[in-house]
């Protein structure tokens, strides 16, 4: 793959506590441009709390988080936002009263290029015919089944225009088929020259999407590489896949 | 603009214009003052409605830009002669800085915290209003009949105060539409949703809602400096009225919260019916328990409000009717 | 200013500022188990008022009465909460609010119709206790034994009863509750009913402090506002002492300001505190 | 199972709310099932039922001639009531004075004038909930669809103040009741008239009284509910008290709607005054008055507004015992035609007994001062009607501007000077003290003005 590109991401030494829980400990990553990065790690890793620190929904205890060369530790998420960086959530937070094509046109409003409201619609009526909701543009956002919300949540991000995606759990509760759109989704995306940072559980998956893995245990950095390379190390397979078989068995399926 | 090419808003600015037109037309006093009173209610609901509505902050005091307007206006007429329609404006003026400076700290609030916070302000200026001797302490400022006199006369003033009233009635629900169909208002409503995935969105909330707080400050300042000066009077119990505040969330309630038709239809079923059953001889001893059953059969079993309700039922009319 | 003088004060203050005590802790109650803001508060607490003065006028001794008044105000309570309140709430705060205040509505209308709005005063003598300048008076001292007896009997209900554990345990988490088998309804109607009666009571013991009309229940209930958010919101034991220091407040300032400004500063302490301890001055977090 | 309990609750709720309704609607007749005893009449009932007692009233020396009854012509008397709300009891008192002079008319067999028109008043009236911002509404509907005659007032300072501002601007007549405010007179109205001693002359009597009765008394405080009314009594008081050689320990305002004045007291108390002048209205007035009675303040001289000529205010018990009150009216005052005649007045209407008699005997309760101002209200237009010999609204005017006369409530006389036009000029307060008669029972009695007295006064221990 081309990831030969410059680096977009740099998390420096960034370590976050709540109280007396060390939920990030000294994580370092960097994030090229037009690669997707694959985040995995066990529940209660810190992977959300990385992202939460990414993109200002809090600042990092110590550390900084520097985007296209810019320091922005400590930066709001709408500044982040700004800036060029989109986000879904873990759990759908869809705007509930508002109809599907307002809630994608709120991210190109208020997104990257901060579009004027009739542009932004446009914007909206284009991302929604790509994520496949053109025929519930018109539908309140609250009235969508899961994978639409999904479907929705990703869309919202796109029509900020992004330069660098983060994705939590997008696929976390979809039916295998809807996996499998959803992963197209993604990859379209990239294809159009976004950078993708991603949270996965679902493990072939991650594997077979992403260029580079990072792995989190206990807040703590343990492996990063190809998939391959993760896979086979030996605290991953330790700390998280348990048992080399398993871990093969899903380099397989994801080839 | 685009929005104002939206033939939604040219009916509902025709008729109010046309209905504030029939005393006029009529030449009947009491429903000129009826219409004055309905017309004040529907500001004071319509720019609820923008921060309660749209942001989803539950203003509780809001009654308090209605005083500080009223008062700042008053104190100017009263003290510097300043021509009546100047001194609204600048009421409305004085009351939107207050409220930018009162929403920077207090619209960090959320939930209950904020509808107290309101309360409690409201109460702070009443309080502070009786003590105040430059704004007439306790006894309040009233006019010498004699300031009607640049306005040929006690009767042409009332008259004139009218029709303040009613452009500022059809700029507020014009203000009103404007927002909720701007980018601006958008993003007040992805706030309203959910504050914190609106920041992820790229919204700046605290912006925001400071400006729609100043916003919303402005119109019941002017109107209540105009009602005031048709009063002739000014004491800080009416001016800082907070029951009548909750009133005003009623009628949104009422008419349906979150749309520009809502708090306007609210305003006047509400007033009308209160207005009924305080005229009605059989009926005026219980006019507030009837009121009260009325609410709650619409609070429990129609909780959207009338046009909100009317909304869910018809979709159809969801892209006419806002 | 006289040392004497404050020293009196404080005391008053002291002794009353427990009865706000119980006033607010309804309040505060219902809005632990609920998340409800109830409006209908200021009318719960001149029933309290009312049905102290009629049954002294029926020859029943108002603190006997009170008694009575418990009973009424869950009955009350419990009415209220599942004719205006079951079917909205888990709606937005909003709708709760509005459904509270016409609750408040016909309330005050029903009592406007029965009693008038004109002010009513119970004519109770007891002795008070003087020595130079410092009066203790004789009803607020037992309104005072009144208050701390009703707060200890709220504690061990609460914590002591199983029927108190499971309204702690709904005001936690409901949903969690339910899943271990506690009728949450049930429940909730319970502590609206509790919250009444606390407002009742207090209402009562007001009516042997002061005289009072219909519309006595407004000043009240902004006056548990800013003791309930003084103490916490939802937090009883916060209510009370959020009533003892807004008691002493008022009649320690009273010494130093002019009286018709200590409103002014009340309020302001309470727009203040909102803003920078927003879970009371005893907020745990 | 709870729905079906909160299902029952509904059905529960809407079988009551329709048996009010029914209750209420078929019913014009004067018993209304749930209101008090003596609820003010329905707005819609324009003229009571007549009563029962026949008062000898003594109206107005009919005309001589005695023409054929030709139909009389109705006269429309409209104003707001405050029904519900704040005012409600002072009002209630208003109205049921009012009601009585309509009765008086209506056996007298209208209002005469010379030609033989006889008008008949009735009245109509809505409820003002005690807020302004009903008023005004209320008023031009009275005056534009009711096509009222001439407008009576609502009661207290601040909805008279907003009544006024609409009978201006309509040109309408107005005679006013229950509004004491000086500022209100004083915006150059035209066509409004002030029944009431107005409240820059409520205590300064008082302060006379205590110079007389407590020699020895220096100091006073002056204590007010920082409202229009009281505010304007107590600004009036101060420099008086001050002129008379009083010295003033503590001047302060209260918040309207204190509850509590047991710190307010010790700060009082540690004034150490001889005496306290001042108060607001009547619940702050009796809360106050028995504080000061279970807390044993020994001032010996108290003198507050508004409570103490309520008979309600016996109700605080022996806390009352020596309070005094500045009122507009009492039962006892002493104006006759007897004394007209020394006055060199001319003396119009029944006579004191005769109102409080016929008063007592239809709502089973002494009148106070606020019922003798609602009764005043129709019989100064009355005369002025007589007078001018017209219902037209400049000879109204003019009549009233030229009348000077005694009645039961006392001597009325309005300014005619532009700037104060229509106040209260000759009418004078009289001061009640609450006192224990032979049998124990407290009763008031007026213990100033000396020439005016019923009893002698009782300082308090």
């Amino acid at each position: 793959m081309s990831t030969t590109n410059s680096v977009i991401l740099t998390i420096e030494n960034v370590s976050k506590r709540f109280g007396g829980l060390l939920a990030l400990d000294k994580v370092n990553l960097s994030v090229k441009e037009g690669e997707i990065f694959g985040i995995i790690g066990p529940n209660g890793a810190g992977k959300t709390t990385l992202f939460n620190v990414i993109n200002g929904v809090y600042p990092p205890t110590e550390g900084r988080v520097k985007f296209r060369g810019e320091d922005v530790t400590g930066l709001q998420p709408f500044d982040m936002s700004k800036r060029g960086l989109a986000r879904t959530f873990q759990v759908v937070r869809p705007l509930s009263e508002l109809t599907v094509r307002e809630n994608v046109t709120v991210g190109a409003c208020f997104g990257r290029e901060h579009l004027p409201l009739e542009k932004a619609e446009k914007v909206a009526d284009e991302v929604l015919e790509y994520v496949g909701l053109a025929e519930r543009k018109e539908m309140l956002a609250s009235k969508l089944n899961v994978a639409q919300k999904k479907r929705l949540e990703m869309a919202r991000a796109l029509a900020a225009r992004p330069i660098l995606l983060l994705l939590d759990e997008v696929l976390a509760g979809l039916n295998p088929h809807e996996v499998a759109d959803m992963l197209g989704v993604v990859r379209k995306i990239r294809d159009q020259g976004i950078t993708i940072l991603m949270i996965e559980h679902l493990m072939h998956a991650v594997m077979n999407l992403s260029d580079r893995v990072f792995v989190l245990d206990y807040g703590a950095q343990i492996a990063e590489g190809t998939p391959q390379e993760v896979s086979n190390h030996p605290k991953v397979i330790e700390a998280y896949l348990g048992d080399p078989k398993v871990a093969q068995r899903f380099l397989e399926g994801a080839a | 603009m685009k929005t104002l090419s939206s033939p939604f808003i040219w009916i509902i600015l025709v008729v109010v214009g046309g209905a504030s037109l029939l005393p006029i037309l009529t030449n009947s006093v009491s429903l000129r003052e009826d219409m004055f009173l309905m017309l004040m209610l529907v500001i004071l609901a319509s720019s609820i409605n923008i921060i309660m509505g749209y942001t989803g902050y539950v203003s509780f005091g809001h009654i308090v830009f209605f005083g500080l307007g009223g008062y700042l206006a008053f104190f100017l007429m009263k003290e510097f002669q300043v021509q009546f329609m100047l001194a609204a404006l600048v009421g409305g003026a004085g009351a939107s800085l207050i409220a930018f400076f009162i929403g920077i700290p207090v619209l960090r609030l959320r939930g209950a915290y904020f509808a107290l916070a309101t309360i409690g302000i409201n109460e702070a200026f009443r309080s502070f209003f009786t003590n105040f001797d430059l704004f007439g302490g306790a006894v309040g400022m009233f006019f010498n009949f004699s300031v009607y006199d640049a306005y040929g006369g006690a009767k042409n003033a009332g008259q004139l105060a009218y029709y303040a009233m009613v452009v500022l009635a059809l700029v507020t629900i014009g203000t009103s539409f404007v927002i909720k169909k701007s980018k601006f208002g958008l993003g007040l409503m992805a706030i309203r949703e959910d504050q914190d995935a609106s920041m992820v969105l790229g919204i700046d909330p605290a912006r925001l809602k400071v400006l729609t707080y100043t916003i919303s400050a402005f119109f019941p300042a002017v109107a209540g400096a105009l009602f005031f000066f048709k009063n002739g009077l000014i004491e800080p119990g009416p001016a800082f009225e907070l029951h009548r505040s909750i009133e005003a969330l009623v009628m949104v309630m009422l008419g349906g919260y979150g749309t520009v038709t809502g708090p306007i239809v609210g305003a006047v079923v509400y007033e009308r019916l209160r207005g009924f059953l305080i005229t009605d001889p059989t009926l005026s001893n219980a006019h507030l328990v009837i009121a009260g059953v009325l609410l709650l059969l619409i609070v429990l079993f129609v909780t959207a409000g009338v046009i909100g309700w009317v909304r869910q039922r018809v979709p159809a009319l969801r892209r006419y009717l806002e | 200013m006289n040392i004497e003088a404050l020293i009196a004060s404080s005391i008053d203050g002291l002794m009353l500022g427990f009865v706000f005590g119980l006033m607010a802790m309804g309040l505060t109650l219902i809005f632990g188990v609920m998340k409800v803001i109830n409006l209908g508060h200021g009318p719960f607490i001149v029933m309290g008022m009312f049905a102290i003065l009629v049954m002294s006028q029926l020859g029943i001794n108002p603190y006997l009465g009170l008694v009575i008044v418990v009973l009424l105000g869950l009955l009350t309570g419990i009415v209220v909460y599942f004719v205006a309140v079951h079917r909205v709430i888990n709606a937005p705060e909003l709708t709760t609010l509005l459904a509270t205040f016409s609750v408040n509505m016909i309330l005050i209308g029903a009592l406007t119709i029965i009693f008038s709005t004109s002010p009513r005063g119970l004519d109770l003598e007891l002795p008070s206790f003087r020595t130079g300048a410092i009066t203790v008076l004789g009803t607020r001292f037992v309104a005072v034994l009144v208050a701390v007896g009703v707060t200890i009997a709220l504690y061990s209900f609460l914590y002591r009863t199983r029927t108190g554990k499971s309204i702690r345990a709904v005001a936690n988490n409901r949903g969690a509750a339910e899943l271990m088998g506690i009728n949450s309804s049930w429940i909730l109607a319970l502590s609206f009913g509790i919250g009444t009666l606390l407002a009742m009571i207090s209402g009562g013991l007001l009516a042997t402090l002061f005289s009072f009309t219909v519309l006595s229940g407004g000043g009240l209930e902004v006056k548990s506002f800013v003791i309930v958010v003084l103490g916490g919101l939802g937090n009883p034991t916060g209510a009370l002492f959020g009533g003892i220091i807004i008691g002493l407040l008022e009649s320690i300032t009273t010494i130093f300001i002019p009286v018709s400004w200590v409103p002014v500063f009340e309020f302001v302490v309470f727009v203040l505190i909102l803003l920078f301890r927003p879970n009371g001055l005893f907020g745990a977090r | 199972m709870f729905s079906k309990m909160t299902r029952l609750l509904w059905i529960g709720i809407v079988l009551v709310t329709l048996l009010a309704l029914a209750a209420c609607a078929p019913a014009p007749t004067p018993a209304p099932t749930a209101a008090p005893p003596t609820a003010a009449p329905k707005p819609a009932a324009t003229t009571a039922p007549v009563a029962t007692a026949a008062p000898q009233a003594t109206t107005a020396p009919a005309p001589t001639a005695a023409p054929k009854a030709a139909e009389p012509k109705k006269l429309l008397l409209g104003f707001t009531a405050s029904q519900t709300g704040a005012q409600q009891v002072a009002s209630k008192k208003q109205i049921e004075g009012l009601q009585l002079w309509l009765d008086d008319v209506k056996k007298a067999g209208g209002i005469k004038l010379k030609d033989g028109t006889t008008y008949l008043p009735e009245i109509k009236f809505y409820d003002d909930e005690s807020k302004t911002d009903r008023v005004q509404t209320l008023y031009t509907k009275l005056i534009n669809e009711d096509k009222a005659d001439f407008l009576l007032s609502p009661y207290s300072s601040t909805l008279v103040k907003a009544a006024a501002v609409v009978s201006e601007q309509n040109d309408k007549v107005m005679i006013t009741a229950g509004a004491a405010d000086d500022a209100t007179m004083e915006q150059g109205f035209k066509k409004t008239f002030q029944l009431y001693t107005p409240a820059s002359r409520y205590l300064t009597g008082a302060a006379d009284a205590l110079k007389k009765f407590v020699p020895t008394a220096k100091k006073v405080a002056i204590i007010y509910e920082k409202d229009s009314f009281s505010t304007s009594v107590a600004n009036a008081l101060q420099p008086y008290a001050k002129s008379i050689g009083f010295e003033v320990v503590l001047f302060e305002g209260y918040d309207t709607g204190t509850t509590d004045f047991a710190p307010f007291i010790n700060k009082i108390t540690a004034a150490n005054p001889d005496a306290i002048l001042g108060g607001g209205h009547f619940a702050d007035g009796t809360t106050f008055s028995k504080q000061l009675f279970e807390k044993k303040v020994p001032i010996q001289f108290v003198a507050i507004l508004v409570a103490p000529p309520e008979p309600t205010f016996k109700d605080i018990g022996d806390a009352a015992l020596g309070i005094i009150g500045p009122s507009q009216w009492e039962p006892q005052v002493t104006f006759s035609a007897e004394s007209a005649k020394a006055a060199n007045l001319p003396y119009y209407g029944p006579s004191n007994k005769a109102f409080t008699d016929a008063y007592l005997a239809k709502y089973k309760e002494s009148p106070s001062y606020h019922s003798a101002g609602g009764y005043a209200q129709g019989l100064v237009l009355q005369k002025a009607i007589e007078d001018a010999d017209s219902v037209d609204p400049a000879k109204i005017v003019a009549a009233l501007d030229k009348m000077n006369l005694m009645t039961f409530y006392g001597v009325i006389k309005f300014s005619t000077d532009a700037k104060t036009h229509g106040k209260q000029q000759a009418h004078g307060m009289v001061y009640m003290q609450w006192q224990k008669d032979s049998a124990g029972k407290l009763v008031t009695q007026i213990v100033w003005p000396l020439e005016a007295k019923s009893a002698d006064a009782v300082l308090r221990k």
